[in-house]
């Protein structure tokens, strides 16, 4: 903490918030809030001495309120930057810290939030976790019995520079407790409130339990567990080192915790699951482990860096194993319990590697990103002609297009991300994207329904989550139809309808519309521009009267491949539903609509040649199967 | 004619019911009078106490005692009655439980005056007339027996040899009843004769209830289109079937209406109204105390319903008479 | 669904195919089931569902069938809701059981049987019982086609909510029925200065065995009678027990939800407060009749209820 | 232009990965190879046990040049895996990296459908086509070149961000630690002593 303060280098904006993100790899601008300490940083020597003339005393969180601090403070004496703040939600105005301070003049009561930019060129994210409400576990009875405590309160309460200056108490009467329960996941590897193991707590038991050891060589300590996870260099001989001092290990989840009403002392059942016996034993006081769980205001951070959530709500790597620093966002990296439950080893590696991972970007004058931006053909542009349209302007989530009647829409390519929304909205098909134009899906679509159209389902999927969500279903092998035939674009943004009437026109099956989760949208709005276009469609085919489930629109994130399996199963179960002869015969009535509809497409660059190459190809794909 | 069997009919606290019962025999009332004495029955010819009082002990053979305990004058005869009879057959329901006078016991004798003389609100209020035990009149002192504070049935102050239960019982059960009483063939002291052992649903044609059938709310009658052939419970409709003897024939129910409990507990139950009360109790659905408190304010009133006609036979009574 | 499609229907398949025995190999054996159930410390010490599911899992199908778990468990799901994986271990324990009865297998259970002298075919114990163990059944008697109730005995578990239904006492079962418990309430109690009280207990409702010492530790004059359930309560016992000249009633039960018989506690409290509500109408209730639902947390409570009620009765012993 | 429309000659190789088991166990990738021969602008198409490693990679770029091949099919795994990889070798043997396309016959093809042999094989023989189709009209990109502002901003100041921070700044770049609350440190500095060796947290 004091190396980091230290550095010359490293600025530390304490109290200060994200407020908002632009920009991208190289170029990020960063709006960030500073809150209002209504201490003047640089006049406060970190004295203390407004925070003795402080009359107001509330708890102090960072003591897990088992202590007081006063309205103005420092949550530690080591703080880092020790500069005081006041806290106005508790100050009664009456200034006696302005007298304190005196000549220091560091008090300023109309200090207000300050919004400023900052300019970097890769972000990292080290936001952490925060801890489970044993409360909800009423069986455990946290917080209506006075003995049962968290596992962070113990922190506090067997450490020398807590509230007790290292000695442990028990709420109810301040003695020394002499038998001492842990209770493990409590939370956590638990699926009415947290599936996942939360990685250090089997460690973390152990250590208080070889703390209080040491200063209570009397005390006993039973450490209730599943199972014990020490899979990390030391720590099973650590767990040896718990055992041979005489720390009690009992495998049972406790289904129960009573009090007694008068003594508060605590009542732990579980199975001792070695005996396979219910046992019932008193103790002085319980400590929950509690369940490691994300930031509360995660799903806020992940939609202003436009990072996607792991079921869990934690941030979701590029890849598990390849890429576990990365985020999906191109210069934005992962550091820490924000990404998944970490202690504090890994925690200090995994931040090195990000610093490691971004100085690739920040060590280099300019860094490559890919081409697959949009592209104007002026020619085609009815704006060129004075017509009004502007369109491809509104769709665009990164203000990347220029548009002003008269003349042709111009992409302002470092602007562009390629998410390819003014693509798919340009009615008259005058924007093209790059490495993913109307003719090469198009010819796509033609070669997957070249043989047996009736029974394919067409899948259109987001590069970012959709189609990460059908690798995951592969690399968990949940399986599912392989009528299935996957073509992937940048963003549902890019899903133009025409491709939808083409898979149909050719005698698909069913089609599968798949993008992001709204808020998970790697593109920012581009998840909603595609959307809104899927719902047209939907009333579209409904009112043509097409076979209900025959066209789906599913948002599926990268994490969700049981999804992706599960909805291609159910598409498959529509299509067999349906009779044969009879979804030829709904296949062929609406033919000539979706032809209709998809006529105009013909006169766009390139998609002459496609219609030519496909069929050339069909033909051969055919006959192949004749043959 | 001396070898004819003396009866004798009295009605103590009661409607007439049970005496209409006797009337509706018609004919056959005739022919049977051939058979026997009938040596008192004040509803329908002329006769004194005193001359009942003036008979030998034992002389009656068998009276039938109908009506509950309700004043001085019921006891007095009852226990005149018993002294004069070889059997003593308490006849119907309010005689045998307490029947509806027997309700009675819900409220103190003072309220009931009150009610009856005072705040009925048919009565013209200002005269404010009450009755009065004894009444010094020009022509002496006119007293009228003294109304107990409670209502007792008959067994309660004397011993019953039968009971014949029913509001009022059905005719064609007082028939074979007094078809077995010419033949001599009377069954056991203590028994209750002109009815089945066991309860109205083992007779009760409807179709039961089946398994979790519960209860959400309880409805009365004219709230709901009954189904003819389903029980009643099973509808939501309380009906006292469960706990009450059968033998009546089932009028109400073939009026698809609820049994109403008139025959009194089956055979080897004590308490006609706590058993009802478990039996249906068990059918509400609810772990919601306060919904529990809505689905009871359905039955608008408990006792009523449960004791419709065994209050003044039940533990309730009992507890509350033995109060200080 | 098979695990392996190719593979020979297994035990372990089996028992997953009957709805309720899903998710059986999602158990990871912490225990937390076994200590969260009363079975294994108040009636049976080799009871253990998390045992059974590993029978299942490693296709001991006899040693499954024959284990007291199969037909011990009363479905009161106190363990689901608790159970990490979120199994439904009753719906296992339930489907080893229906293929146990399939094979021929039967309750090792005390369990009710009707009285047909007595039964009038009422169908209440039909509706009242939460395991669909009774239904009805039609037999010719003397020429008469007749209805009488019929036990299932290998799905009566023994709570007796029906005995306390039945308006005709034909079902009961040994210790339970109506004779057993009325011989257990004194003809007539002499009247003392200090108050007497009658405890209906359900035994399950006293998680702790401490709390049972709590109960025992009373003088005479707290008079404690046993039930399977509180369910099996019939307001006629706590009006026979103040009819002999005892002071109070205090009926215990589990708290709604906890209850080891599913709903007897719902329908001991129908029942008592309806009672209550009776002697309302008799202006009789002055708080001598108590129902008490206790939750698996609440140590010690049973000593403050009783202390709280015998106090009660001393003060209106003291107005009388 | 944006696109090559097909007045060009195409010469396009196509490489079926076995990729070990994990796609020749499911399907015969051979079967692939027969299939692609026969599609308009194929001038080669053979299988390679593992297009990524070494020898597959080399086996490209030596086609590229042997064939003269103005395109390339690489049927095996998912882009995100393995697009980096090839873009780079069919560059280093003189191809644009953007005229390389990828049919994805692992994850989302015999991985998918394992029990389905015959579905998956049908299914492979699809998706190399749609690729083989596409890449017929890919057209050479060259990659976009933008400036990076030297500074990095770490969120959070637990410790994962101060050790971020401080690798970071060792490295001579200025970086911001924005925090919340008033002091960095997050959970571990209200942390006792820490396991294995019981460290001051601090």
């Amino acid at each position: 903490m004091v190396d980091a303060a230290r550095h010359p280098n490293i600025e530390i904006r304490a109290y200060t918030e994200v407020e908002r993100v632009d920009g991208f790899v190289g170029n990020f601008k960063v709006q960030l809030r500073e809150k209002a300490k209504y201490v003047l940083a640089d006049r406060c020597n970190g004295c203390g001495d407004c925070a003795e003339a402080c009359p107001i005393e509330v708890p102090n969180y960072f003591e897990m309120n088992l202590a007081p601090r006063k309205a103005a403070y420092v949550p530690m004496s080591q703080s880092v930057p020790l500069i005081y703040n006041i806290d106005m939600d508790a100050c009664i105005h009456c200034y006696k810290c302005v007298e304190a301070c005196g000549k220091l003049e560091a008090i300023d009561f109309a200090m207000e939030d300050k919004l400023v930019w900052e300019d970097v060129g890769a972000i990292i994210m080290a936001t952490g976790y925060t801890h489970f409400d044993p409360s909800l576990i009423p069986e455990y009875g946290y917080s209506r019995f006075p003995n049962v405590i968290t596992a962070m309160e113990m922190e506090r309460l067997n450490n020398s520079a807590g509230p007790t200056a290292g000695n442990l108490i028990r709420p109810s009467d301040k003695t020394n407790p002499k038998r001492l329960a842990f209770i493990n996941c409590v939370g956590s590897r638990d699926k009415r409130f947290y599936p996942w193991c939360s990685n250090f707590c089997c460690m973390y038991s152990i250590k208080n339990a070889v703390l209080l050891k040491q200063m209570y060589p009397d005390c006993d300590i039973t450490i209730y567990y599943m199972d014990i996870r020490t899979p990390s260099k030391g720590y099973e001989e650590f767990y040896d080192r718990a055992r041979e001092m005489g720390v009690h290990f009992i495998q049972g989840r406790p289904s129960l915790v009573t009090e007694d009403e008068e003594t508060h002392n605590l009542y732990v059942h579980a199975e001792d699951v070695s005996l396979g016996k219910v046992i019932e034993r008193e103790y002085d006081m319980v400590m929950l482990n509690q369940a490691a769980i994300p930031q509360l205001d995660q799903n806020v951070m992940s939609s202003l860096m436009n990072i996607s959530q792991s079921p869990g709500g934690w941030f979701m790597e590029y890849h598990p194993k390849l890429r576990p620093m990365d985020s999906p966002t191109d210069g934005v990296f992962l550091a820490g319990a924000c990404q998944g439950p970490k202690d504090i080893p890994n925690s200090v590696a995994q931040g090195s590697a990000a610093a490691a991972r971004a100085g690739r970007i920040l060590h280099s004058d300019e860094w490559e990103i890919e081409p697959i931006v949009a592209y104007v053909w002026e020619d085609r542009c009815v704006s060129a002609d004075g017509k009004k349209c502007g369109i491809c302007y509104n769709a665009c989530p990164y203000g990347a297009i220029e548009y002003e009647q008269g003349q042709a829409a111009k992409v302002i390519t470092a602007k562009c991300h390629g998410c390819g929304a003014c693509v798919a909205e340009c009615p008259h098909n005058s924007i093209t994207q790059m490495h993913f134009t109307d003719a090469q899906i198009l010819a796509q679509i033609h070669a997957v329904l070249a043989k047996r159209p009736e029974e394919k389902i067409v899948a259109f999927r987001c590069h970012w989550c959709s189609y990460g969500g059908a690798d995951l279903a592969g690399t968990s092998h949940f399986e599912y139809t392989a009528n299935e035939r996957g073509l992937r674009v940048m963003c549902s943004a890019r899903m133009d309808t025409d491709f939808i009437y083409e898979a149909f026109r050719l005698g698909a099956g069913g089609v599968l519309y798949s993008g992001c989760h709204p808020q998970d949208c790697h593109y920012i709005t581009g998840q909603i521009i595609g959307a809104t276009r899927a719902d047209r469609l939907k009333k579209a085919f409904d009112r043509m009267e097409m076979t209900p489930g025959r066209f789906r629109i599913e948002w599926i994130s990268a994490a969700e491949g049981d999804k992706y399996a599960r909805v291609l199963n159910e598409m498959q179960d529509v299509l067999d539903e349906i009779p044969k002869e009879e979804l030829l015969a709904e296949i062929e009535k609406l033919r000539p609509t979706m032809e209709k509809r998809v006529r105009r497409l013909r006169s766009v660059p390139g998609v002459e040649a496609a219609y030519q190459f496909s069929e050339k190809l069909e033909n051969i794909i055919v006959k192949e199967i004749i043959g | 004619m001396a070898n004819k069997p003396k009866l004798a009919f009295y009605w103590a606290a009661s409607c007439g019911g049970c005496e209409i019962t006797i009337t509706e025999l018609g004919m056959r009332l005739v022919d049977f009078d051939e058979k026997v004495d009938i040596v008192f029955w004040p509803c329908a010819m002329d006769f004194k106490y005193d001359d009942v009082r003036a008979l030998d002990d034992k002389e009656i053979d068998v009276c039938f005692f109908n009506g509950a305990i309700r004043n001085e004058e019921n006891e007095e005869i009852a226990h005149l009655l018993r002294r004069k009879s070889k059997v003593l057959v308490a006849f119907g329901a309010c005689s045998h439980l307490g029947g509806i006078p027997g309700l009675a016991n819900l409220s103190d004798t003072e309220s009931i005056i009150q009610r009856v003389y005072c705040t009925t609100p048919s009565l013209d209020q200002t005269r404010g007339t009450l009755p009065q035990i004894s009444c010094k009149v020009p022509e002496g002192n006119i007293c009228i027996p003294e109304m107990y504070d409670h209502v007792k049935t008959l067994a309660q102050i004397e011993e019953v040899d039968y009971f014949m239960p029913g509001c009022p019982p059905v005719v064609e059960q007082v028939w074979s009843v007094l078809q077995v009483i010419l033949a001599g063939q009377l069954p056991k002291v203590g028994s209750t004769i002109g009815a089945d052992a066991k309860t109205v649903c083992d007779v009760c044609p409807r179709q039961k209830g089946r398994s979790g059938l519960r209860i959400k709310e309880f409805k009365r009658p004219h709230e709901v289109e009954l189904d003819p052939d389903t029980c009643f419970l099973a509808q939501g409709i309380i009906c006292c079937g469960p706990a009450t003897r059968a033998g009546c024939g089932l009028p109400c129910i073939s009026a698809n209406m609820p049994c109403r409990g008139c025959y009194g507990p089956p055979e080897g139950v004590v308490d006609q109204g706590s058993k009802l009360l478990s039996a249906i109790a068990a059918l509400i659905d609810t772990d919601n105390p306060a919904e529990l408190q809505k689905i009871m304010d359905t039955i608008v009133d408990p006792v009523g319903t449960f004791y419709r006609f065994s209050l003044a036979d039940s533990i309730l009574s009992e507890l509350k008479h033995k109060r200080p | 669904m098979n695990h392996n499609p190719h593979a020979p229907e297994t035990f372990a398949d089996r028992v997953r195919n009957i709805p309720g025995g899903e998710h059986l190999e999602m158990c990871y054996s912490c225990g937390t089931c076994v200590s969260k159930c009363m079975i294994q410390q108040k009636v049976e010490p080799e009871y253990n569902p998390r045992r059974l599911l590993r029978l299942v899992m490693m296709e001991m199908e006899e040693e499954a069938y024959e284990s007291p778990t199969t037909w011990l468990c009363s479905g009161c799901d106190l363990c689901y809701p608790a159970c990490p994986q979120e199994i439904h271990i009753s719906g296992v324990i339930g489907a080893v059981k229906s293929l146990a009865v399939e094979k021929g297998y039967t309750s090792p259970l005390d369990t009710v049987s009707v009285d047909e002298s007595l039964c009038s075919g009422c169908a209440i114990c039909v509706m009242v019982c939460p395991y669909e163990a009774p239904h009805l059944i039609e037999k010719i008697v003397d020429g008469v086609n007749d209805r009488f109730s019929e036990v299932d005995a290998n799905r009566c578990m023994g709570c007796g909510i029906c005995v306390a239904s039945c308006p005709t006492g034909a079902i009961a079962r040994e210790g339970v029925s109506n004779t057993d418990i009325v011989r257990q309430i004194p003809h007539e109690v002499v009247k003392t200065d200090a108050p007497s009280l009658m405890v209906f207990i359900c035994d399950w409702s006293l998680r702790a065995d401490a709390d049972l010492e709590i109960l025992e530790s009373y003088p005479e004059n707290v008079k404690v009678i046993h039930i399977p359930c509180s369910g099996r309560i019939d307001p006629q016992l706590a009006l026979l027990s103040l009819r002999s000249g005892i002071s109070g009633v205090l009926v215990c039960g589990c708290k709604s939800g906890e209850c080891h018989y599913q709903r007897g506690t719902d329908v001991a409290n129908c029942k008592i407060s309806m009672l209550d509500r009776m002697f309302d109408q008799m202006d009789l209730a002055d708080g001598r009749v108590r129902f008490v639902q206790i939750g698996t947390q609440d140590r010690g409570r049973i000593r403050k209820e009783i202390d709280q009620m015998l106090l009660h009765l001393t003060s209106l012993q003291e107005v009388c | 232009m944006t696109e090559n429309k097909g007045k060009e000659d195409l010469r396009i190789g196509v490489y079926v990965c076995h990729c070990g088991n994990n796609i020749a166990g499911v399907i015969d990738p051979k079967e692939v190879v027969k299939f692609s021969e026969g599609l308009p602008g194929v001038v080669r198409a053979t299988d390679t046990l593992y297009a990524c490693a070494d020898s597959g990679q080399r086996l490209i770029k030596e086609d590229i040049k042997k064939y003269g091949l103005n395109r390339v099919v690489v049927s095996a795994c998912s882009v995100r895996m393995h697009e980096p990889t090839f873009r780079a070798a069919v560059a280093e043997a003189g191809l644009n990296p953007f005229l390389m396309e990828m049919a994805n016959i692992r994850e989302q093809c015999t991985w998918a459908h394992g029990h389905d042999k015959e579905g998956a094989l049908d299914k492979a023989k699809d998706l190399t086509a749609a690729a083989i189709a596409k890449s017929s009209f890919l057209a050479p990109l060259d990659m976009i070149k933008v400036p990076v502002t030297k500074k990095a901003m770490v969120i959070g100041g637990g410790v994962a961000g101060i050790s971020s921070a401080l690798d970071l700044a060792d490295q001579g770049i200025k970086t911001i630690l924005v925090e919340k609350e008033p002091t960095i440190g997050g959970v571990m500095a209200q942390l006792n002593k820490t396991f294995p060796t019981m460290d001051c947290s601090i």
